[in-house]
């Protein structure tokens, strides 16, 4: 039998039957089996949406914030104890509209964060608007004509910040997903993971179908370190192509910029204040 | 020109005043320095535009042998750094305010001669000695010679303070220092100027910090090893204190995207071990707030200094005002406890920043830390800072496996775990949620968490720190007052002279000390202190004790009451 | 099984309960159109869980020929659409509760005989037409049974209802529901079931609206002509409602990247001289506060809806809570004034979102309609609407040369110009600014300017709308209410049948109406009803009073008061 | 005597000698007056920082709001009356550091605004911390080990959104400035113009001279509808171009796609709400 030590057991999941999520939820719950990771040493954070309930289905730690604010929970977390595994999921509501302004720094912090981000193309929790990744015509209660604008490309996005590592994937492709999931944990910097999910009870435009036939893998002589050709292929018309885009492996990852952690990497909870070095800086302040 | 009404006192109260970019911090930090180690207590206090260059921006420096800390109307040496000086302190200059300036440039069309002028051609000298820039040095020495501060000490600090420039940059300086105290020491030898403050052997050994210092320190005598922030008049002070400590303390100092990042960093700080912080100010809070709301929702610690200066919006964003009382009270949607603490005194803040910590742990809750712009900016000399009143006490629990975020407890408070510290998992949800942390809607247990978090308020009450008497306990007249208005209202009471009233000054403004109401009742007349216009404070008194305040003085100028002031008012309404 | 209690009464509540997802609001639409339409005075309430699959949620329509419009607990005829129907509304089934449903799917293992159970079996009957889908539709049909609605009318509302499908689905429907109503015929005949509610003859021609749609009417009628928001529930049908309806009134609806956007485009679009408003629900709204500062320092109008669930932070996004009367009333830092508003009818909702742009025009300041969940998803007839009672009051000026933004004025309010209309030029300013609305540091001028914009308050008093009496004038006991609990209260208030207790309902509820006090201190008893742990009205009552309310009855599960439970309360109280 | 109808005269300016603010004012208001614009149909929005003092400075309409918020308020002000000119004006840290999901947005949005950045790579007003575009080793008061993150790379973030003008100016050059300006005011839909601005009193590293050195125009045979080639250019190693980037003509305009401007471009103040109408909408809820 497989070892499935980040199951859940029986339990309610709030999502509808047919939902992309589900396949998300098993690609990961496989992808940190694989990674052979520690439930008491990973941290799921997320922000508030259908994809956001996430954590709640994973027996592991949770942190369950705010809309649009999983990216600086994780940050603080990561920074706090960089012993742990933190992986920032929710949708594309929660970290392109909400978060947008966390997921621009957070490229450029470049803390050690998985970062994963169901894109159904709608805010489905709040019952079907268009969300910044919804298309051109895509017509919703609030969009009653139709969305005019051109739907948020955060792959491009993250290859013009010069992100560390960049993909996307598609959850019905559970194995490739588990995969591509796999790799952006197991890097080294923040790492975001687009993955396209169809929403049955919001989005009828963006099917399961419409993305088996609109999207396609990246061919295995694409060269991920080339950032100029990863941006063409982010920005070709057409199909979606999956998989990793970039990655640059130069980046300094935020935690060892930190001075704290320079000499050593014990979490700040286990550690104690220098009350003489306290009594020296105050000392200071006698004479100058 | 009469110089007798300095020469009787025994506080002096100097005022620098120029522009932005004229280098009246260089004068400040060494005079204040060399005054100090020399044995004066010294209270130094600020006011400034919103501007790198140009305006008008001015200084006081009070020496005393007096125990008092307050910023004061009158003027007893002036130096003037432009022209526009006179007019920005106009009317604080009396008869009586010796202006030490060049007569000519400065001066100038303003004395209709009522003014006490006495000429010293700062920028004559500095140029012969190589630039005008020398000027402020000399005025440096003027100051330092009239106090006798001994002269080879007077001129290693300048050496110590220039020692990052260039070797003849250094000598410049000590040169126009040099001058300046020659000036200085002609001025006395003519009886022109005479000044005799006593010295207090103490002071030369004393602590000299401002209100931002204070926090700072405060907040690493806590256990704080995390903050996060993003810049913002006049709260930056301490992010830039704690970020150039930050390799020596362990420090985790990340200067945020905005205020909103800042603060759920602090959380996701908090919820993996560390003692977070945020240091903002009333429109960088306001952003805050929906986090504050998830604070009180994930019952999660986090300390909040928010430095208050005049609103609304970007307001007077170098001023002082007490105006985000009710805003840091009622901030975050949903029903939650929360601490907030007003220091007074610069050792209150120490005091304050480390308990905040603790509380802030134990009880799970947000505190604040509310200062202002005048407080950050405040300092004098103490002899010690209470960190034996303060200690770390860690309430993190070491979790196993059956481990429960927000398992129901008779106080409230549930045994907070932190992933990565035992075998339990620790979940937290913003989400109304059940024990183990997951998302729930039974709205039975609703109500039990409500309950629960509610409950804590009276856990909370009972570490209330009572509010401080100045004065005798016999009074029929009360003045209450909280946060930076401490030592000003102290030192009008003083000046008041009468055994009939006192002042109750409140460092925890929420929730109240049980005694607040008894101290309220005993007074047949109270006054409500308060630096803003609609009485925050006074509102927040009725409230919580049902006791009304009839009697206010408002102020919401952007500056800080003067003691002279407070005096004048009380003296109206008394 | 006993139908007496349902034959006895002149109003039935039928609650409908099953899985998200499942339909019931086909059902709800349907039923309460076509029952309206026959008749019968309609009142719909419903609740739910934040999930789109699913869960249990509930809706219940009461059918009355009386003028109520409130939840009750009672359960007269339940339609459960699934097994955990049962359990969900368990605590509200009385042996006189007619439960409609199959038998052994559904009401099984929960009955242990004490339920009036009437076996239908929609599941089989709607898979003999063509699949379970339709089952709900023959419950539809038994409902219109039951309440004699007449057939053919029936048929076509459904005809007219699934217009939108296919032609067989249409055929599949109407089929579906002519068995239904072919069962109803039957269990009339045997006498299982008989209701005769009557009929008032005006309400087929009544307007059916709900509190979202009241809100979106009123701005449309007060000249709303501009909605920015982001989605968040319960707040988002008002932008819904106007969007939808953007084309044919010419006004933009437009949703922002986040909360923080929507309202500074709304202030933006004021400037520019649109009426511009945003809706959102407590954690949106705390992103807002810092923009809700700046309308209060730019002098600039806003309306706000601000639709409240229960917190803290994410807390029942989909429930109902009285939670954010606080935080409206102070956000934003700084000090200045506000208008809220808080409608208990849906005619009140109508005519306080009109006046809402009037007045925050007229006093260029924020003005908040606070609405909840229970209130945005209520729905009643009424014959019709106050928008005679409104209408469109513009105050912008058209500017000249010589024109200043922030013109000192007696009563505070300068007149205001918008960029384009006129010769003069607009300026406006977050900083403190002078009357031509740039930037200041004269610190007398910024006493001036907070006066100023403080002056407004005694302008806005006089404005301020009465409270509602309901009862007599001489009463012993006054209960208070704010906000949605209008009609519950005043129902139970029926209930209670004594003439010494009357109700005060608060539709304003910043500032209070002047003559506030005088009703409280008539009373020998004072009993506050609130839905918040924290009696957050009571409070603000006190400040502004000085009179402090002793008796709170409250809830926060996030449901609303049912009238059985005011009443209940009331009689333990009084 | 050249016409000056922008000039507020002998007025208080509150920035520092030398400061490149007053180079960018000069430009500014040349371009307004080669374009021959109406003061009383301008407005200038800005947010709070040293650059968003601008709209003081110039005579014509002022919304001078929060800081990172001028954006959504020039949206707000130009969708509310489109026979506006709407300029958003501020620091990089107002547009890029606060602002930075509104800056986002707006390049989606396309409204006709002109978004003029001070880009000094430093917080000047608030005494000197790095803004998302200092330069890697960067020294503050905050930053006291140097910036550790690549800078905010605004032009390329631009281009991956596929804005629909992306130019980058130097102030130092005010008539190369002045025409860039001007070109972006004239065109239709969102236009970012980044101005590289030196600040004397907080940033020592790229001053004046620094900016000199390491800028230079883009070619004449540049061809700005070439996105990849734009994005090249954005992302080159080395000296920073100057010049206009990029541009898309296809992208709508979104006050074109509002329907209240379908028929007519009445601002909506001079609009009257249609009484019937509304009469007609309530009678609906009689019948259905
Ligand atoms: C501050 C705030 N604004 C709005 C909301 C309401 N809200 C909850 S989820 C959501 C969007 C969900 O969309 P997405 O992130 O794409 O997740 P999905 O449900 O599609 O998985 C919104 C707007 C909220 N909870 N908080
Ligand atoms: C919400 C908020 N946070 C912080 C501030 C403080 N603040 C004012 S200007 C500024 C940054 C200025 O930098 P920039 O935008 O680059 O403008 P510059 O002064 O460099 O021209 C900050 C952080 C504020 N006014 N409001
Ligand atoms: S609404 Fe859409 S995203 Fe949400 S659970 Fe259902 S299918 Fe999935
Ligand atoms: S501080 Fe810098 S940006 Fe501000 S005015 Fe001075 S030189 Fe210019
Ligand atoms: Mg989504
Ligand atoms: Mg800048």
């Amino acid at each position: 039998m497989k070892r499935v030590p980040f199951d859940m057991g029986d339990i309610d999941i709030a999502w509808c039957p047919g939902c992309g999520n589900f396949k998300i939820l098993d690609a990961l719950k496989q992808a940190l089996t694989e990674l052979d990771l520690d439930p008491e040493k990973l941290v799921i954070v997320s922000g508030i949406g259908q994809a956001a309930k996430m954590p709640h289905y994973v027996r592991t730690n949770v942190f369950n914030g705010l809309h649009g604010r999983a990216i600086p929970a994780a940050t603080g977390i990561k920074t706090a104890n960089p012993e742990l595994t933190v992986i920032a999921e929710g949708g594309d509501g929660d970290m392109y509209g909400e978060g947008g302004n966390h997921f621009l720094h957070a490229i450029r912090r470049n803390s050690d964060i998985t970062n994963i981000v169901h894109n159904n193309m709608v805010y489905a929790l709040t019952k079907g608007q268009a969300s910044p990744t919804s298309t051109i015509g895509f017509t919703t209660p609030v969009q009653v004509g139709g969305v005019t604008e051109e739907p948020f490309n955060a792959i491009a996005v993250a290859i013009a910040q010069d992100a560390s590592f960049v993909a996307r994937a598609f959850s019905g492709d559970e194995d490739q997903t588990k995969d591509i999931i796999k790799e952006a944990i197991a890097h080294r910097g923040y790492a975001l993971v687009d993955i396209l999910q169809n929403c049955v009870s919001f989005n009828k435009v963006n099917t399961y179908q419409w993305f088996k036939e609109n999207t396609y893998y990246l061919e295995d002589s694409h060269d991920p370190l080339n950032r100029i050709e990863a941006f063409k292929r982010a920005t070709e018309e057409g199909k979606l192509p999956l998989g990793i885009f970039y990655r640059n492996p130069d980046k300094p990852c935020f935690e060892d910029t930190v001075p704290a952690y320079h000499t050593s990497r014990t979490p700040l909870f286990k550690r104690k204040v220098d009350v003489r070095k306290l009594q020296v800086l105050i000392d200071s302040k006698r004479s100058g | 020109m009469s110089t007798s009404s300095i020469q009787k006192r025994d506080d002096i109260s100097i005022v620098l005043c120029g522009e932005a970019g004229q280098g009246i911090q260089t004068v400040e930090q060494i005079l204040t320095r060399v005054l100090k180690l020399s044995g004066f207590n010294i209270i130094g206090t600020k006011e400034y535009m919103s501007r790198v260059r140009g305006g008008s921006n001015s200084t006081q420096i009070r020496v005393s042998s007096r125990n008092v800390s307050s910023a004061v109307d009158r003027i007893d040496i002036l130096i003037p750094l432009d022209k526009k000086a006179l007019q920005h302190v106009g009317k604080r200059i009396s008869p009586d305010t010796v202006i030490l300036g060049e007569k000519d440039e400065i001066v100038g069309e303003n004395d209709n001669g009522d003014l006490t002028v006495i000429d010293v051609p700062f920028s004559q000298i500095a140029s012969d000695i190589g630039g005008r820039v020398y000027s402020n040095t000399v005025a440096t020495g003027v100051i330092a010679g009239l106090f006798k501060v001994d002269r080879a000490d007077f001129l290693n600090y300048v050496t110590t303070f220039f020692s990052g420039e260039k070797e003849t940059i250094i000598e410049k300086n000590r040169e126009a220092a040099k001058k300046g105290y020659e000036i200085a020491q002609e001025l006395i030898d003519s009886g022109a100027v005479d000044i005799d403050v006593k010295k207090d052997p103490g002071s030369a050994r004393d602590i000299l910090i401002n209100g931002a210092e204070a926090v700072g320190i405060g907040a690493i005598a806590g256990g704080c090893n995390f903050i996060s922030s993003y810049p913002m008049s006049p709260s930056t002070a301490v992010l830039v204190f704690l970020s150039r400590h930050a390799e020596e303390f362990d420090i985790v100092a990340e200067q945020a995207e905005d205020e909103i990042s800042a603060i759920n960093m602090a959380l996701g700080a908090w919820y993996a071990g560390a003692r977070a912080m945020v240091t903002t100010s009333g429109g960088g809070f306001a952003l805050m707030e929906e986090a504050v709301g998830l604070a009180g929702m994930l019952e999660s610690p986090v300390v909040i200094h928010l430095a208050q200066r005049p609103g609304p919006a970007t307001g007077l964003p170098t001023r002082t005002e007490q105006g985000d009382l009710q805003l840091a009270l009622y901030s975050g949607h949903g029903e939650f406890p929360r601490i907030i603490f007003a220091p007074g005194k610069l050792e209150d803040a120490v005091f304050l920043s480390s308990m905040a910590f603790n509380l802030a742990d134990k009880c799970q809750i947000p505190v604040f830390i509310l200062t202002d712009q005048y407080f950050m900016d405040s300092y004098y000399n103490m002899p010690s800072l209470p960190l034996s009143d303060t200690g770390i006490v860690k309430y993190v629990v070491k979790t196993d496996k059956r481990y429960k975020r927000y398992a129901l407890t008779k106080n409230g408070i549930s045994p907070r775990g932190v992933p990565g510290f035992g075998s339990g998992l620790v979940s937290v949800d913003s989400d109304e949620h059940d024990e183990e942390g997951h998302i729930t809607e039974d709205l039975d247990l609703r109500v039990k968490m409500v309950d629960k978090r509610l409950a804590k308020l009276k856990e909370i009450e009972k570490d209330a720190l009572p509010p401080e008497l100045v004065g005798r306990g016999d009074y029929t007249t009360l003045i209450v007052g909280w946060g930076s208005t401490y030592h000003t209202i102290k030192e009008a009471l003083g000046c008041l002279k009468r055994d009939d009233v006192s002042f109750l000054h409140f460092k925890q403004v929420f929730p109240l000390h049980r005694t607040t109401l008894s101290y309220l009742k005993k007074a047949k007349k109270v006054v409500a202190i308060e630096g803003n216009a609609t009485a925050q404070f006074s509102h927040l008194i009725n409230r919580q004790t049902g006791f009304n305040i009839q009697d206010k003085i408002l102020k919401y100028s952007g500056l800080q009451f003067s003691v002279e002031e407070v005096v004048a008012q009380l003296e109206k309404l008394l």
